[in-house]
């Protein structure tokens, strides 16, 4: 009986702690790991988020016929782990603090960016965003800046130009 | 003939307050948990919902296991029109301690029997341990009801209500044990046995669903009151004015209610060989008052 | 009797080529003949216990199949792995089963998925595999796909299904649905009035295929984040098991804040997973005022977890070679408060409630395990420290930075529900006192190994303490930043078949209680089944939702 | 009025009985049933006669009309039957039953077609009808008691109607040693009777002209008399402890025969403690405390023991103990208040007196509806195992409608006929100022243990699902529905109008009740309630009934049960594939293990008294036997006897 009592006292000093929950919102705190959203300015199409996701949550896909490149978030997937975060370069990728994904259609858990993609100087086919080129623009050596301009085959082929060159 | 229409008029309110009564538990019971809990009516929403729900009945049930819950609701009704509520009138004329108990023993056969029929085992396993726990009990309400009986002369309401005026220790002590007894018989912790949740899933109630489980519900909150009422009469004095009863009888049976939910909220589940034996140890206790009340002390 | 190292590394040697992989570990390889030998030297003679038996198939490697069982000698505190080739032609090993009980589910399952037979092992069935999976596929052969599994599957799949004959016993289902199982798990109990005579288990409903997704699809520093989620509920030891399982391999070492961040977490863990328990039970017991207010204790404690790691339940922190995130000053000092409040909370409300007349009389003396049944079983973690047996990894294979910390290991020897509940109550206090000591002195510096390289076909053992008890990974590193063979072997798996022994001759009402008293983790002893394809069986995915879908 | 009426019936039978023993086939059943048939019509039209237009039949059938009294010492040529009220109220009873289980009969016996000889089932069941008929009726010690060995002499040879089943020999075998024996203690003390007090006369007016004021003159004589003849009359009443003979025996009858057995041939001995304890001797305080007792410990046991069984009419039969204990425990309570003083008293004497043969009544209605109910089960599964039956209720709708009635009418729930009578025992005992209060306490417990072994009679065999598949199963032949169902209303028309029973007993209580008629203290009015007076407050069954079919038809009204079938709810593994039904075995387990020390010392005393009881009854048997060879002995006994006789006289 007594320690009935003790109880008793005990949850009476606590009071009340539960939330009417859905009516008032739920505080959480710094560096919480809710869902993450693209910043769609920053995002370079670069597709590092996608090599690292464990769950698949993000996938990257190519439209050759209309020269875009797509990165898809499906929060469906997510599990909020941020190594997305951890690997974007331009830190376009953020976990944000929400966390209530409920909806009614699955749509509203789809985020789409859509990027235009360079296309190759010698052969045309659209090779990497522009974003990206720009970004890796940036801190390559000014001599090899037109290589950036060439998809990955054409670029070997007309560096092993510059090689034979050398030799010559 | 107008006591026809004041009883009438009691059981028509008491169907009304027996959930609220139960939402006011719950209401507490969240409270001493530290939550909010849910409106005081929700008892009445929920029991709404079900009336509305079609119910499932299983492939080897039989008619037994549909009609059963109609039949202990019509018992309940009734036993709550033999006792006095709001007002002191009721079917007292013929008002029998004995139909009582046979009312409140025959709602338990009933959902015993309608529970087995579902043909389920956890309602069958519920179904015995509410017989057992059921059986025991009448004999400790017979054993209360000798001493009510050795004390007034008499088996009729009426007569008995209220038990006080011999301030004798018998009779004090025997308005105690009933309101034990009461707490045993509305299937409160430690005593919700014959539905205990995790072990067998809502045991005697595991096949009941929609209409059926409301009507069930309620006629368990039904009995409940019923209880209550009876206690609240047994020590409610006679002398107070009739104008009073109104107000008296609700906020008395609240407040019983209310005290039962604070000792239930602090117990954990029994077993059932547990529960048989502590009501066995209660059997010499009453003797041993039925002793003292016949020698009247 | 005690055996020094040395002496045993000498007797080990006497038996085949006895390889240190890293400190403390040792792997020996044994002609088949010697391997029951050898077992039962090493669990029986030299004291230490059987933890898990790991088929792999190395047939692309050197041509053979492998069964690893793994020993871990507490007082030496050695763990010593057991190997042998196996000749794919005729894959045939001695069973140690009829020396130690406790490895039939192990073998069982390697023969599942290996299709190694064990000779001399009591009933050979099928454990983990459903009914209607095809005869002659072992779904862990490395030349079995996943797509090829589902093609096999639709195809020839025997559709019979077994009837059990009805039998004139009077059987109650628990599970696979039932609310004192907060898991698809389905006992089946024997019983004659209130009393049960007999159970039987039937697992393994909850199948997420993780062993083989990891093995195919996944990198190195993928699998960390599905190894979380082998369990609901101490899901970061999984995870801690993984990484220090590869760093092991891989010779990585770890700094040391890293360490004791690692091990913090896995304190809150323990504290919140042990408070959860007291709240089942005390809700198994009909007592939901106690559930409620342990549950509410135990909310601090994910809100710690979600201030340091930035989610309550999945911690998704590691990495292998370190940690990803640091904690500052302030988080160390909010931790330090919420923690006194949670230890004065926790003593002032457990303390009561255990001593209420019903817990006390619906757990003292009920569901007994004595100790030579435990050892026969190879219990592990509290429910063994209950049966008297003194076992704890954090101590005697010290791992994280539990070597810097004072603890005790509280041990009880009535091997009833309550001494469980007891020492559960007391690792509680100690976790929440090693973390004080964790926090206070946590050491400045990096949190990640720099340079992390990862040779191939090394094997690893990655050792913790979850909260059910001992948890082990090991692992074979593969070629391209993948994993050969991962077998995480969660806790759980060694306690539910002593379960069975717990309920014979309880009342039916106990059954909930008892089967919880061991704090079963289903789907973390289930992880591993393979059957991942929607069209198996209907009912399957939503207990598979289901299992997902608990209580953290 | 000497047109020989009273003895129409019993001529019936045993011409019924000569045909019928006749043919080996059906035929032989059909005419033994058939002529039982008209004769218990003929019972029901003669009592009722009785009862409700007081007139009395009374015939002196001279057997050999040459030899006058003068000559015999004994006058054995005159057998004289005389149906008074008491007779009256038994006969209806026996008519009632030998209807149902008659037409029962007719299909139910053909069972045994082919395997047993019919016709000796006929002769023997319109012969047992007839002995019974003839034991309630006739007013004369000395063919009492032939009639009396007859019946039991009969009644056995149905016992062990299938002679080849071993168990049922040896159950035929006990029953027919121990009524022997009490048998003997009956010879012993009528001796007595007609040696010392009547001078050899032996109609019961003329030793109740002896005995009335008796107990003045000769307490001893007379308490030894009474105690000589309770135990005598006890073993066929199968009172604690002389009870064990019943539930083995009436299992082993065919169904209706067990129904007679429990439903009227018990009875007999009731009849005779009411000639007893009202008729012959005066009521006496101590000796209704005994009876009370007695009937309570009998009840008690009964009723507990009934709980253990798991075959489904040796339940019935120990219930049929139990309800024994209830009629005696009511019969004890009302000698015990009418000898105290006070209008109260007076009325709860009546109370119990009216619940004694309501009682009466009742059981031989229900009981009989149960054994037939089971043998209804047995007709269509041939089983009686309540392991593995279950889930009837489909298939034998109105069967298990009847079982249900009689089971609820035997819990006595309200507004079935148990309820009545029990409560009239309740409301008599427990106001009672006395040890009685305790008595009813127990009976009220008891009625709540009985409801608990129904409900698993009932659950068991009707409505949990079997552990075996019945196929193609469909519900009994017409004519055992007939009497199943004709049973029920009874059960439901007494329960319902209680007016009926009691204007029925009232003429009883008006000859042989010391307080007159009980009718003057319980007024009854059709309908309405009995009123209360003093502090017996009695209440309408009736009333009880509309009401509680007008609420939960109101109820159906408004919530009509619409719904959908689903399969059981099992945890998500195969219903069907797994055996998830709960045996008989293991109902009630937890209140069994509650009341063990009950049983362990129960296993003890069966075993003292019972068991070595037995084995003494035989050894003294032989021994009897052995002295009744050599004249010497025998001389020497007789002598015996006439001394003792001689003090006896003298004092």
């Amino acid at each position: 009986m007594g320690s009935r009592l003790h109880i008793l006292k005990e949850a009476l000093r606590t009071g009340v702690v539960t939330k009417k929950y859905p009516f008032e919102p739920i505080e959480v705190p710094e560096g919480f790991r809710g869902k993450p959203s693209i910043d769609v300015e920053k995002c370079i199409g670069c597709g590092a988020c996608v090599n690292v996701c464990p769950p698949n949550a993000l996938s990257a896909e190519v439209d050759l016929n209309k020269g875009v490149k797509r990165i898809i978030l499906f929060l469906g997937r997510c599990i909020f782990c941020g190594r997305c975060q951890d690997v974007c370069p331009t830190e376009a990728i953020k976990l944000t603090r929400e966390f209530e994904l409920s909806t009614l259609t699955t749509n509203d858990l789809y985020q789409v960016v859509e990027l235009k993609m360079a296309k190759c100087e010698i052969c045309g086919k659209p090779y990497a965003t522009i974003r990206q080129v720009m970004f890796t623009a940036k801190n390559v050596s000014k001599d090899q800046r037109p290589l950036l301009l060439l998809c990955s085959e054409c670029r070997s082929k007309v560096s092993a130009k510059y090689v034979s060159y050398a030799r010559w | 003939m107008e006591n026809i229409v004041f009883v009438l008029a009691n059981v028509a309110a008491l169907l009304i307050i027996a959930p609220i009564i139960d939402g006011i538990e719950r209401k507490i019971k969240a409270k001493l948990q530290c939550r909010k809990g849910p409106p005081i009516l929700q008892t009445w929403y929920d029991l709404v919902k079900l009336f509305k729900r079609p119910s499932i009945v299983t492939e080897e049930s039989s008619l037994a296991y549909i009609i059963s819950p109609y039949i202990i609701f019509a018992n309940m009704v009734f036993a709550l029109a033999l006792v006095p509520s709001f007002t002191r009138i009721s079917l007292s004329f013929f008002g029998d301690v004995i139909v009582l108990i046979y009312l409140i023993a025959s709602s338990s056969i009933f959902l015993a029997i309608g529970s087995i029929s579902s043909g389920n085992v956890f309602a069958t396993i519920g179904a015995n341990r509410e017989i057992s726990l059921a059986a025991l009990s009448k004999l400790l309400m017979a054993l209360v009801l000798a001493t009510f009986a050795t004390l007034k002369r008499s088996l009729t309401l009426e007569t008995l209500f209220p038990i006080i005026p011999p301030y004798t220790l018998s009779a004090i002590v025997s308005i105690i044990l009933f309101a034990i007894i009461a707490y045993i018989e509305s299937y409160k912790l430690p005593f919700d046995i014959p539905e205990a949740e995790p072990e067998i899933i809502d045991g005697i109630l595991v096949e009941y669903s929609g209409r059926s489980l409301g009507i069930l519900k309620y006629s368990i909150y039904l009995k409940r009151i019923l209880l209550f009422t009876i206690i609240v009469y047994l020590i409610l004095p006679r002398e107070i004015p009739t104008l009073l009863t109104p107000i008296l009888y609700p906020a008395s049976t609240i407040a019983l209610s209310v005290t039962y939910v604070c000792i239930e909220t602090y117990c954990g589940r029994l077993r059932i060989d547990q529960a048989l034996k502590f009501m066995k140890t209660l059997v010499p206790v009453l003797l041993v008052v039925l002793i003292i009340a016949y020698f009247n002390y | 009797m005690h055996t020094s190292t040395t002496e045993i590394l000498d007797l080990l040697s006497k038996y085949g080529k006895v390889e240190k992989v890293h400190e403390n570990t040792y792997f020996v390889e044994v002609s088949t003949d010697k391997v029951r030998e050898i077992s039962e030297i090493l669990h029986w003679k030299l004291g230490g216990h059987f933890s898990v038996t790991v088929g792999s198939d190395e047939r692309p490697i050197n041509g053979y199949f492998k069964v690893y069982h793994v020993f871990l000698m507490d007082k030496q505190k050695l763990s010593i792995i057991v190997h042998a080739k196996i000749n794919p032609a005729i894959p045939k090993l001695p069973s140690i089963t009829p020396i130690i009980p406790g490895a039939n589910w192990h073998e069982r399952e390697a023969h599942d998925f290996f299709g190694i037979v064990f000779e001399g092992h009591p009933n050979l069935e099928r454990l983990i595999l459903p009914y209607d999976w095809p005869e002659n596929v072992y779904p862990l052969r490395k030349d079995v796909s996943v797509r090829e599994l589902r093609n096999k599957l639709l195809k020839n799949r025997n559709e019979g299904v077994k009837e059990r004959k009805a039998e004139e016993k009077y059987i109650v289902p628990i599970g696979p649905y039932h609310p004192a199982l907060h898991e698809p798990e389905y006992f089946e109990l024997y019983v004659e009035g209130e009393k049960i005579i007999d159970a039987k288990y039937k697992g393994f409903h909850v199948h997420r295929g993780i062993e083989k997704v990891a093995e195919e699809r996944l990198t190195i520093n993928q699998i960390p984040f599905i190894a979380e989620r082998i369990c609901g509920i101490c899901g970061y030891t999984h995870n801690v098991a993984y990484c220090q399982a590869v760093e092991n391999a891989a010779g990585i070492e770890v700094p040391s804040r890293a360490k004791y961040i690692r091990s913090i977490l896995l304190e809150i863990e323990r504290v919140h997973s042990h408070l959860l328990w007291f709240g089942v039970l005390f809700h198994l017991l009909g007592f939901d005022t106690g559930f409620m207010m342990i549950w509410l204790i135990r909310e601090k404690i994910m809100d710690l977890a979600e201030v340091l790691t930035g989610n309550r339940k999945t911690y998704g922190l590691n990495l292998v070679g370190g940690v990803r995130r640091d904690i500052d000053s302030k988080k160390i000092e909010f931790s330090l408060k919420t923690l006194d409040y949670v230890e004065t909370k926790a003593r002032r409300v457990l303390d009561k409630m255990l001593k209420l007349k019903e817990v006390i009389s619906r757990t003292k003396n009920i569901g007994l395990l004595n100790r030579s049944e435990a050892r026969k079983l190879s219990v592990v973690g509290p429910v063994a420290r209950a049966s008297g047996i003194n076992t704890d990894v954090r101590k005697y294979h010290p791992y994280a930075a539990y070597s810097e910390v004072e603890f005790k290991v509280p041990v009880y020897d009535e091997g009833d529900v309550y001494s469980r509940a007891l020492v559960r109550y007391d690792e509680i206090f100690e976790s929440i006192n090693m973390l004080r000591q964790l926090l206070k002195n946590i050491p400045k510096g990096n949190i990640m190994a720099d340079r992390i390289k990862i040779p191939e076909y090394r094997k690893g053992l990655g050792l913790t303490e979850a909260p059910r008890g001992e948890n082990v990974h090991l692992v074979i590193t593969g070629r391209d930043n993948k994993i050969y063979r991962w077998r995480p072997r969660a806790p759980s798996y060694n306690n539910i078949s002593s379960t069975l022994v717990m309920l014979k001759g309880e009342s039916l009402a106990d059954a909930p209680a008892i089967i919880a008293s061991i704090d079963p983790c289903f789907s973390c002893t289930d992880h591993l089944v393979i059957i991942d394809i929607k069209r198996n069986v209907k009912r399957r995915i939503r207990l598979k939702e289901l299992a997902r879908r608990r209580h953290c | 009025m000497t047109d020989y009426v009273a003895l129409v019936p019993a001529a019936i039978l045993i011409l019924g009985a000569i045909i019928s023993s006749m043919f080996k086939g059906k035929l032989g059943n059909y005419i033994s049933s058939f002529f039982s048939i008209i004769s218990s019509i003929i019972m029901c039209y003669l009592s009722l006669n009785v009862l409700l237009f007081n007139r009395v039949f009374e015939e002196k059938l001279r057997l050999i009309p040459v030899i006058t009294e003068s000559v015999l010492p004994i006058n054995l040529s005159v057998i004289y039957v005389r149906i008074d009220f008491l007779s009256a109220f038994f006969v209806l009873i026996l008519g009632i039953v030998s209807l149902a289980s008659s037409i029962y009969g007719i299909s139910y016996i053909n069972r045994y077609l082919h395997k047993q000889h019919l016709g000796f089932y006929g002769f023997n069941y319109a012969l047992f009808l007839c002995f019974m008929y003839l034991v309630f009726v006739i007013h004369d010690v000395f063919w009492f008691i032939v009639f009396w060995e007859l019946m039991t002499v009969t009644s056995q040879f149905l016992v062990s109607y299938e002679r080849e089943k071993a168990i049922a020999r040896k159950a035929a075998y006990k029953y027919f040693c121990m009524s022997k024996g009490g048998t003997e203690v009956i010879i012993v003390s009528a001796l007595i009777i007609l040696i010392i007090l009547s001078g050899m006369n032996t109609s019961f007016d003329a030793i109740r002209y002896y005995t009335r004021n008796l107990l003045v003159e000769n307490p001893i004589l007379t308490n030894a008399l009474i105690a000589l003849l309770f135990i005598g009359f006890s073993v066929k009443a199968s009172l604690i402890p002389f009870h064990t003979w019943l539930p083995d025996a009436h299992p082993e009858a065919p169904s209706n025969v067990s129904a007679l057995l429990s439903g009227v041939m018990i009875k007999t001995s009731v009849y005779m403690f009411f000639r007893i304890f009202y008729f012959f001797f005066e009521p006496t305080v101590h000796w209704g405390y005994i009876v009370a007792t007695i009937g309570t410990i009998t009840l008690f046991v009964g009723s507990m023991y009934a709980i253990l069984q798991n075959d489904s009419k040796r339940l019935l039969a120990f219930s049929s103990i139990g309800q024994m204990g209830y009629i005696i425990l009511a019969l004890g309570a009302s000698m015990v208040l009418c000898s105290i003083n006070g209008k109260e008293y007076a009325i709860l004497a009546s109370a119990a007196f009216a619940s004694s043969l309501y009682h009466v009544m009742n059981h031989a209605m229900f009981k009989s509806l149960l054994f037939l109910t089971a043998g209804s089960v047995i007709y269509r599964t041939g089983l009686r195992n309540l392991n593995v039956l279950g889930g009837l209720a489909r298939f034998m709708p109105l069967t298990s409608i009847s079982a249900l009635i009689a089971a609820l009418s035997v819990a006595g729930v309200p507004p079935f006929n148990g309820f009545v009578s029990k409560w009239l025992l309740y409301s008599s005992t427990i106001p009672s100022f006395t040890i009685l209060t305790i008595y009813g306490v127990i009976a009220l417990f008891i009625s709540a243990v009985t409801a608990a072994y129904f409900i698993k009679y009932f659950t068991t065999l009707f409505a949990k699902p079997s552990s075996i598949k019945f196929k193609g199963l469909k519900d009994v032949p017409t004519l055992m529905l007939f009497s199943q169902i004709f049973l029920a209303l009874i059960c439901i028309v007494l329960g319902v109008y209680p007016i009926i029973p009691l204007t029925m007993i009232s003429p009883i209580s008006k000859t042989i009740f010391p307080l007159g008629d009980i009718l003057s203290y319980i007024q009854v009015f059709p309908g309405i309630a009995l009123l209360k007076v003093g502090f017996v407050s009695v209440n309408s069954p009736l009333i009880i009934a509309v009401a509680l079919t007008l609420l939960s038809s109101i109820t159906v009204a408004i919530l009509p049960p619409k719904h959908g079938k689903f399969s059981v709810w099992s945890c998500g593994v195969s219903f069907r594939k797994y055996v998830m039904n709960m045996p008989a075995a293991s109902y009630l387990k937890p209140f069994e293990e509650s009341f063990s020390e009950i049983f362990s010392t129960g296993k003890i005393l069966h075993k003292i008294f019972v068991e070595d009881f037995i084995r003494n009854y035989l050894f003294s048997s032989r021994v009897l036997a052995k002295i009744a060879e050599n004249p010497a002995a025998m001389l020497t006994l007789f002598t015996l006897i006439f001394v003792l006789m001689l003090l006896l006289r003298i004092r």
